[in-house]
């Protein structure tokens, strides 16, 4: 069993380099093998999910080492994948979202003339995202991470004649790129303080070093998963990763890479528990981000972006879970299975409706959609009740686990956690039914475009609804199957632990409040947005709105900060280099120039001008012989 | 009465300066009986005849080990045969050969009225462009004079670096000097450069003959004796015998220091050092090309050959009072004649400061006060001479209506034009920079290991500086010859006669042997490290 | 004595070189094949090379020695030999010139409507010669354990890198050909006398080595196994003075080559104005010798002072990662752009070599190699791009992918190679730097990690700017990349992606040299601190 | 007598001849202050052969006599060309070559 682990990842490699490299031959079946390399990948996956499930419990953890990578003196990296609990929930999904969006983009992407290279990025980046979270040392990690960024770079930017989305692209590189920084800085920690950087020896050993280089460790794996899951403050690229076409949102900036922080958290929880001091900054960034993504997401119209924003959001209540501990580890992975769901789904439904609507993104310009486009709508209604945590509906049993681990925490952090948690919830409620109104309810408002199309919205073809059905079943349905006798938290218990707190609020009470919070969310949403039609042009708003709708100032706050005075910093030093550095060598030169057009005309013509210099010369040699024999 | 004691003369050692100045007499006679059409030719063999048989000699005596073993000094203790002086002879004696090929070339100037003629005066005593000189050049007529005055310079520096006391030293020096004095003037283009370079060279050279005869006057007096075995006795404080005069004067060290200092002088302005280097741009520009070479080579062979023996042999006790100035001399030559060398324009004045940058890098090898040092020296003038040799003879061929074209403006794009002629100056300019793989960095290398094993590393460090220094200039020519577009009236090259062909391969090929196989030659100028004291 | 196969392999390219110039003008494609010919013949030696050196336990240091007493006088011996680090030198060196060959394929042919100046000239002939040559003098320079031969050779190679600097550059149509080769000569010329600056530096040091040796074994030797044997044997020591001041003659000379900060501004003037294949022969060849020498002769024959010198030297390759980084970022020139980058990059191999641990040193010697190979594949394609529209300038360039996406594409394989992209060999080998300098000084190690962001940043503008967004005008007939230029650029793509997959084979030629060097210099790596106990099942070897 | 003085007589004809080389314009009359200083050094070189006893100064002395007269002949050819040409004795005057 172990050795079909490689093959998880080599189905969709192999696709990615037959279809970058295939040439034109493959236009027209390119994106089916990509898809049927993917479910491939998904197919195996579910093998080695049976073959898990039919071991005993403490015997889930496979291993396969296909050779080593770099081996230096102590420095010793394999090709080596580790298959456990949690990697398996991950494979699972992502394997399973990847092939349902692979098939939607077969229909999403049908008239663009570079499909077969986008499914070719598509195969590269579930091949990287498999490598992340199959990697059984934190290097070969790094590789996925990294390969996870070039994918979501390529997609990014695949219109790249669209400056904006070449732009969105760099950006989101770049951000990813200072998190990476954490990432690799924490494993030169490890390398140094264990001698190795495999999950096995550095997971089993952080409670035996001091608490000082946890936390450092901590931090710098925090970093990363900043980076990689847009937490704040390393948050700004996600906003402009729309740009992408939406499958790629869906399944990239949705469902499974953006996740991979809060993979990397809960695969180091042994390096957290011991570093109480990290966790607590993990609660702070996942509590942060998790009001801030759903201010976001309450201002934007752009429909991408304001599930951008919520996507944030969710990120944060699964990091903030991830942050407490045993006790919210579970939890956080559960949201990040049922979130996988229903924001895909949502994303997918929201690509359905720009299919439809001549790729308009304003919702302002929707309206009354549901007639137009019924499962559209549908599948979109349940993934939306999904996550505002309509009672037993999946988002309603993951994220109420969650608020209740945050009370778990106790005393004042437990209170104000929870408070936070329910502030985000009613938020959450509020933007999705806005988006909800504007989009499909209300009266129509579009217009004609600037070439006077108008658009005609019309259903999707079926390659692109079946995946939506398949996604909005999973929104239904996923939480209420794992939290059949805490079933997924148990599955999960060898790898993360498993810790129940003692809140000073009850469960249901939780359950209630974020119900009730989620009413009054709906109910605002409603008086704003169902009641009246909405303004095709959005009001000026108040000065908090506007802020939201430059995502908080995120970027005029990155650009005071770092991009004018780097822009700076970059032109002086090249009139430095030139005028100083290069000055200093050119003014050598000059001065060797200057200094010789000075003596040479000593050299002046004169025969006795010549000759008073030898006689000047005798007399300074006689001079110097008998002075040094005087001295 | 008493029978005359005949003075012993050891006439197969010096037969290489006899032979010389005989076939010097012999060219003298000719010019005087042979028929003007008969000269040139019987010139032209018998000069080259008498160098290669010269230089036979010279090897013979050294395969006789009169460079090593049996070393002696001849002629009545005057001069020495030795190997230093055996191996500087040898150089000076291929120079002159060569030397002989250049003068002789008669494929570079366009024929006059169907005869073909070299690059000297037609008449040189007329008047430039006056009838007097119109006639002549009519009548085809040559100067055949170079020939002979070509072997006595050759005959006098052959003496030169073996003179064993003071007297033949300035004999040396002055018959070397008066046939290149004459031979600068002798230009056929530019006479007037010509001429003002011979008056220059001319009236300095003789002040400096001045100042080397006082010397010679002044150490006289203090040693009582010219030849150099004498004088070290007298320094070392252990004469052969001390008469009155001799223990007055023999503590006046002042008469020591500074006639060693005026003689020391006089032998730094035939070297072109620096302070005593300022004819050497002028003369060189002015001198007819092929007489530049050989006396950019040979004098410089000879002059360094003279002023080793005087310092290590006569003045080697006084060591400690000549290094520090020679240290000076050296530093300033390196530095000025690199500085200066960055501004010049023309090509002859260029090779000229880069000769006195050289005489400076060679100063540091005399500096060095031993056996490595002298056998660098010696190397070392020997690489330099070909190289010096061969630069001057590629300065012949480029040419433009007006005769050389020196003005480096006028080499922009000749790697174009004639990449081989191009190529081959450029080897020659690295290797006057020092660049690994020509004679000019072995050279650079063993001069600068005796002088820093001797503890001179400054001089090591400023001759280091000053080579980066130089090659600025340098490749600043290459830059023209190759990168620079060819300008439509720049000068062509003229394919000359197999006679500077072969000074110039031969040249070339010195300078590569040299330098990636110095091993034998530097075997020859070690083993011929040693001079012979008496 | 057995066949001389490092005299065989550099002397192949030598006489490639001779063969190539000897070509008649007129036949042009004649000596492009014997170029390329003589090249793939020096693969050939350099696999044999490869195949013959032994990594096992207990092979000798340096092998396939050849000795041969050469200038007794100078205590110069013909004396060369292989450890790990040179093998994988001559091996890059060997394994790119064809590529560059192939790359330069047209590059040094008469311009169209162009009048042959003279008989004689023949420049293509020359290009090929020049390149061939300069190649035969790397290898052997990466094969001499003879300090002066090194020297010879790394002087000498100077003289046609200049030539190839100044004598060939872009086919730029911008008119201005008086400017542009003003500009080509100016950089020729800075490279030539700031390397030769350096390269008379350590003449000095050489001499003083010389000196030194010659004082205490009673004869000069050059050869370094000599030398190690006297100091084995404690027969030979230095003076911590002069260590330091030979160490400091050295450095100079390696440090401009390499080139370190401040000392590196004649590399972009180079890199700009020479044609693709040279500024790729001069970041990826001619330059690793710097690095490597700083390896095998500052290391290796002055620790005392090495470790004296850390700490500067540390700082010095600290801000040329992050000063040519920025000076990247700032770039209007593409070439010159990349010229930057190697200097950071440059930056991160001396910090490799200076860190003195296992990692630091295999990371820097992977460095090099890998650098070349990507340099090379950025390079030679912004070359191509560079030879279509006629322009260095990158605000000339704009939406390229859409008109030929093949040539975008490989250029951005080539960018995220330069921006170490794991799964492509500078990962592995940037990674290893950064562990084997953070595992020593940390500090140093994390202010390094800048240079991978700002990598990333200079690497992905250039690509924004160049490729993507709208098309250009004057652009929309750009043709994609040819099958000559495919084929040179999709092997090196393939070479990277292997190194960077699979890089053993690479490390363990490189491992035993690694630790010859670090007990040259006496020290060890740091331990962890705490011991992990095997647990979990975690396989490894 | 003390030969000092002999001595003295030759350092100031000696220098007295240099300051004329650098004081003098005339081509002739600088060559005839060379000549000058060449005397001065015989007159040096019979003293001290004289205060030694020994005939190395005297014959010195005649060698460089017959020298400066070889001189003679190969400078007044050299000034007598100078002067046809530019009909101009002044050293000042032969000055193109310079810098």
């Amino acid at each position: 069993m172990e050795s079909l682990i490689g093959l998880l990842v080599a189905a969709p490699l192999l696709g990615a380099l037959v279809l970058l490299t295939g040439g034109r031959r493959l236009d027209r079946a390119g994106h089916w093998l990509g898809t049927a390399l993917a479910a491939t990948s998904f197919v195996l996956a579910v093998v080695l999910f049976f073959d898990l499930l039919g071991r005993a419990d403490g015997d889930r953890t496979l291993h396969q080492h296909l050779f080593s990578w770099v081996p230096v003196a102590g420095f010793q990296a394999d090709i080596a994948f580790q298959l456990d609990q949690l990697s398996m929930t991950f494979v699972l999904l992502i394997t399973g979202v990847g092939s349902l969006i692979h098939l939607y983009s077969v229909g999403y992407m049908e008239h663009d003339p570079r499909r077969r290279r986008f499914f070719g990025y598509l195969n590269l980046f579930l091949a990287a995202m498999l490598l992340l979270v199959l990697a059984d040392n934190y290097l070969l990690l790094y590789a996925g991470w990294e390969g996870v960024g070039l994918a979501s770079y390529l997609l990014i930017g695949f219109w790249q004649d669209r400056p904006r989305a070449a732009t969105a692209a760099k950006k989101a590189f770049i951000v990813n790129r200072v998190g990476d920084i954490g990432l690799s800085i924490a494993i030169m920690l490890m390398f140094t303080t264990f001698g190795t950087f495999a999950f096995g020896p550095v997971l089993s050993s952080a409670a035996e070093t001091g608490e000082g280089t946890l936390t450092a460790i901590g931090l710098m794996l925090l970093l990363a998963a900043c980076g990689k899951s847009a937490q704040v403050p390393l948050q700004s690229w996600l906003g402009d990763a729309m740009e992408g076409p939406t499958p790629v949102s869906a399944l990239i900036h949705a469902a499974t890479m953006v996740t991979a922080g809060v993979y990397l958290v809960v695969r180091s929880g042994a390096i957290f528990n011991a570093a109480p001091d990290a966790q607590t900054v993990v609660i702070v960034v996942g509590a942060v981000t998790l009001v801030f993504g759903a201010i976001v997401g309450c201002a934007k119209d752009d429909i991408k972006k304001a599930l951008a924003g919520s996507t944030m959001s969710q990120i944060g209540y699964m990091m903030l879970a991830a942050g407490l501990g045993p006790i919210g580890y579970a939890f956080a992975i559960m949201h990040l299975v049922t979130h996988g769901f229903f924001k895909a789904g949502l994303f997918l439904g929201a690509g359905s409706v720009m299919h439809g609507m001549n790729d308009e993104v304003d919702m302002r310009k929707y309206g009354g959609l549901r007639k137009y486009m019924p499962v559209t709508f549908i599948t979109f209604g349940l993934a939306y009740l999904a996550i505002i945590g309509f009672p037993y509906l999946s988002g309603f049993f993951s994220k109420d686990e969650i608020i209740y681990a945050g009370f778990a925490k106790g005393g004042t952090q437990g209170w104000i956690l929870g408070s936070v948690m329910l502030l985000g919830a009613a938020l959450t409620a509020y933007y999705m039914t806005r988006i909800m109104l504007l989009t499909f309810f209300g009266e129509k408002r579009w217009q004609p475009d600037a070439h006077g199309h108008e658009p005609h919205p019309h259903e999707s073809p079926a390659t692109m609804t079946i995946p939506m059905i398949v996604l909005a079943i999973g929104s239904v349905g996923a939480g209420f199957a794992f939290n059949l006798n805490e079933s997924f938290a148990h599955w999960l218990e060898p790898v993360t632990g498993l810790a129940h707190g003692d809140s000073p609020v009850g469960h249901g009470t939780v359950s209630l409040a974020a119900t009730a919070v989620m009413v009054i969310g709906v109910g605002a949403a409603y008086l704003q947005y169902g009641r009246r039609p909405a303004p095709v042009v959005a009001p000026a708003g108040s000065f908090v709105t506007r802020a939201a709708r430059r995502d908080l100032l995120q970027d005029d706050f990155n650009h005071a900060a770092f991009v004018t005075p780097g822009t700076y910093l970059t032109r002086g030093l090249v009139y430095v280099d030139h005028k100083l550095v290069d000055g200093v060598v050119n003014g050598l030169a000059a001065a060797f120039g200057g200094l010789s057009g000075r003596l040479r005309r000593v050299q002046n013509g004169y025969a006795r001008s010549y000759a008073v210099s030898m006689f000047g010369g005798a007399a300074v040699l006689i001079a110097v012989t008998l002075l040094m024999r005087a001295v | 009465m008493n029978d005359l004691q005949a003075p012993s003369i050891e006439w197969l050692a010096l037969l290489p300066s006899l032979i010389v100045f005989g076939v010097a007499v012999i060219g003298v006679l000719i010019e005087a009986f042979a028929p003007r059409a008969a000269r040139y030719g019987t010139q032209v063999v018998l000069t080259t005849l008498g160098f290669a048989g010269a230089f036979a000699a010279v090897v013979a005596l050294a395969a006789g080990g009169h460079a090593t073993t049996e070393a002696q000094i001849a002629g009545m203790g005057s001069l020495a045969v030795d190997g230093p002086a055996l191996f500087l002879q040898g150089v000076i004696l291929l120079v002159g050969l060569l030397s002989v090929f250049l003068f002789a070339e008669r494929r570079l100037e366009p024929a006059r009225h169907g005869t073909r003629v070299d690059s000297f005066a037609a008449q040189p005593a007329a008047v430039p462009g006056g009838e007097a000189e119109q006639e002549a050049v009519k009548a085809g007529h040559t100067t055949t004079e170079i020939f002979p005055l070509l072997l006595f310079a050759v005959g006098g520096m052959l003496i030169f670096p073996a003179a064993n006391d003071l007297l033949v030293l300035f004999i040396a020096l002055e018959v070397l000097s008066l046939p290149l004095y004459l031979l600068c003037a002798l230009a056929r283009r530019k006479r007037l450069l010509s001429q003002e370079a011979a008056v220059k060279y001319f009236l300095l050279g003789a002040f400096a003959s001045a100042f080397l005869l006082f010397g010679i006057a002044l150490l006289y007096g203090y040693a009582g004796t010219v030849t150099y075995a004498g004088i070290a006795d007298v320094i070392s404080g252990a004469p052969a015998a001390i008469d009155p005069g001799l223990a007055s004067t023999m503590g006046n060290d002042a008469l020591l220091l500074i006639g060693g200092a005026l003689v020391v002088m006089g032998l730094l302005f035939k070297v072109g050092a620096v302070p005593f280097h300022m004819w050497t741009p002028d003369v060189y520009q002015g001198a007819p090309t092929p007489v530049t070479g050989f006396m950019a080579a040979a004098t410089k062979v000879a002059a360094f050959g003279a002023l080793l023996r005087l310092l290590y042999v006569a003045l080697d006790g006084t060591r400690w009072d000549w290094e520090p100035v020679l240290w000076g001399v050296a530093i300033a030559s390196m530095v000025a004649g690199a500085v200066i060398a960055i501004t010049q324009t023309d090509v002859k004045r260029l090779l000229a400061y880069s000769s006195i940058a050289h005489a400076g890098f060679i100063l540091a090898g005399v500096v060095a006060v031993s056996e490595d040092g002298v056998s660098s020296v010696l190397f070392y003038l020997a690489a330099y001479s070909f190289v010096t040799l061969g630069a001057f003879a590629v300065v012949t061929l480029v040419r433009d209506a007006g005769g050389e074209a020196t003005h480096l403006s006028k080499w922009a794009g000749l790697g174009r034009r004639s990449p081989l002629l191009a190529g081959v100056f450029a080897l020659f300019l690295l290797a006057f920079a020092g660049i690994p793989l020509t004679s000019g960095f072995a050279g650079k290398f063993a001069v600068f290991r005796a002088a820093a094993d001797a503890g001179a590393m400054g001089l090591v460090i400023t001759g280091v500086a000053a080579s980066a220094v130089a090659a600025f200039f340098y490749v600043r020519v290459i830059v023209l010859m190759f990168f620079s577009e060819p300008k439509a009236d720049g000068p062509s090259v003229v394919i000359p006669s197999p006679l500077t062909m072969s000074v110039v391969g031969l040249a070339a090929a010195v300078t590569l042997v040299l330098g990636i196989a110095p091993q034998y030659f530097l075997d020859l100028a070690g083993q011929a490290g040693v001079f012979v004291l008496r | 004595m057995s066949f001389p196969l490092l005299t065989a392999t550099a002397l192949a390219p030598a006489i490639g070189a001779v063969a190539t110039a000897a070509v008649p003008a007129a036949r042009r494609t004649a000596a492009k094949w014997t170029a390329l010919g003589f090249s793939v013949v020096t693969v050939v030696f350099a696999a044999a090379v490869l195949l013959r050196f032994d990594t096992g336990p207990g092979a000798d240091r340096y092998q396939l020695t050849e000795s041969l007493t050469w200038i007794r006088d100078f205590g110069v011996t013909y004396e060369l030999g292989v450890d790990g680090i040179g093998v994988a030198m001559i091996g890059l060196t060997a394994i790119l010139i064809p590529f560059l060959i192939g790359a330069g394929w047209n590059d040094a042919d008469p311009k169209e409507g162009e009048t042959p100046q003279g008989r004689r000239w023949r420049p293509t002939q020359g290009f090929f010669a020049l390149i061939l040559l300069v190649e035969a003098m790397v290898i052997m320079s990466f094969a001499a354990t003879d300090i002066f031969l090194f020297y010879i050779f790394f002087e000498a190679m100077l003289i046609p890198m200049y030539f190839l600097i100044g004598g060939f550059g872009d086919r730029a149509g911008s008119g201005d050909e008086a400017g542009q080769a003003r500009q080509r000569s100016y950089a020729a010329v800075k490279f030539l006398l700031y390397n030769l600056a350096g390269g008379l530096v350590m003449l000095a040091a050489v001499i003083g080595l010389w000196v030194a040796t010659n004082d205490q074994l009673g004869s000069g030797t050059f050869s370094l196994a000599a030398i190690a044997d006297a100091k084995a044997a404690g027969e030979l020591t230095f003076g911590t003075g002069t260590e330091r001041w030979l160490f400091l003659g050295f450095f100079f000379a390696f440090a401009i080559k390499a080139p370190l900060w401040p000392l590196h501004t004649w590399l972009p003037n180079a890199m700009g104005e020479s044609t693709a294949p040279v500024a790729v022969l001069i970041t990826a060849v001619v330059d690793k010798v710097g690095t490597f020498a700083m390896l095998r002769f500052c290391l290796g024959l002055f620790p005392e002072a090495s470790n004296w010198a850390t700490p500067a030297v540390i700082v010095l390759s600290l801000v040329s990662i992050v000063y040519g980084a920025l000076l990247a970022l700032g770039q209007r020139d593409m070439k010159r752009l990349i010229a930057y980058a190697s200097i950071s990059h440059f930056g991160f191999i001396v910090l490799g070599i200076f860190a003195m641990t296992s990692q630091g040193h295999s990371g820097a010697t992977l460095y090099m190699v890998n650098h070349g190979i990507a340099t090379a594949a950025l390079m030679l394609v912004a070359g191509f791009l560079i030879s279509r529209r006629g322009s260095r300038l990158i605000a000339d360039y704009g939406g390229v992918q859409k008109t030929a996406p093949v040539l975008a594409g490989t250029f951005l394989v080539g960018g995220l190679a330069t921006l170490s992209l794991p799964g492509l060999g500078p990962f592995v080998s940037e990674f290893l730097v950064l562990v084997g300098t953070f595992s020593r000084y940390k500090a140093a190690g994390i202010i390094a990690t800048v240079g991978i962001v700002l990598a990333a940043l200079y690497v992905l503008v250039l690509y924004q700017r160049t490729m993507t967004g709208p098309v250009k005008p004057g652009l929309e007939k750009l043709p994609d990349l040819r099958m000559r230029e495919l084929a040179v650029v999709a092997p090196l793509i393939a070479l990277l992606i292997f190194l960077g997959v699979y890089p053993k084979p690479v490390t363990d030629i490189v491992n035993p040299a690694v630790e010859h060097t670090l007990s040259d210099v006496n020290k060890t790596d740091p331990q962890p601190n705490v011991t992990v106990t095997e647990a979990e099942g975690a396989s490894h070897e | 007598m003390s030969p000092d003085n002999y001595l003295y007589l030759a350092a100031l004809l000696f220098t007295l001849g240099a300051c004329g080389v650098l004081l003098r314009r005339n081509a002739i009359v600088v060559f005839m202050c060379i000549e000058l200083m060449l005397n001065a050094a015989n007159l040096a070189l019979v003293a001290f052969s004289r205060m030694h006893g020994n005939l190395d100064g005297q014959i010195l002395a005649f060698f460089v006599m017959v020298v400066a007269a070889a001189e003679v002949v190969v400078g007044l050819a050299i000034i007598v060309m100078l002067y046809r040409s530019r009909h101009s004795a002044s050293v000042d005057d032969a000055s193109l070559m310079k810098l």
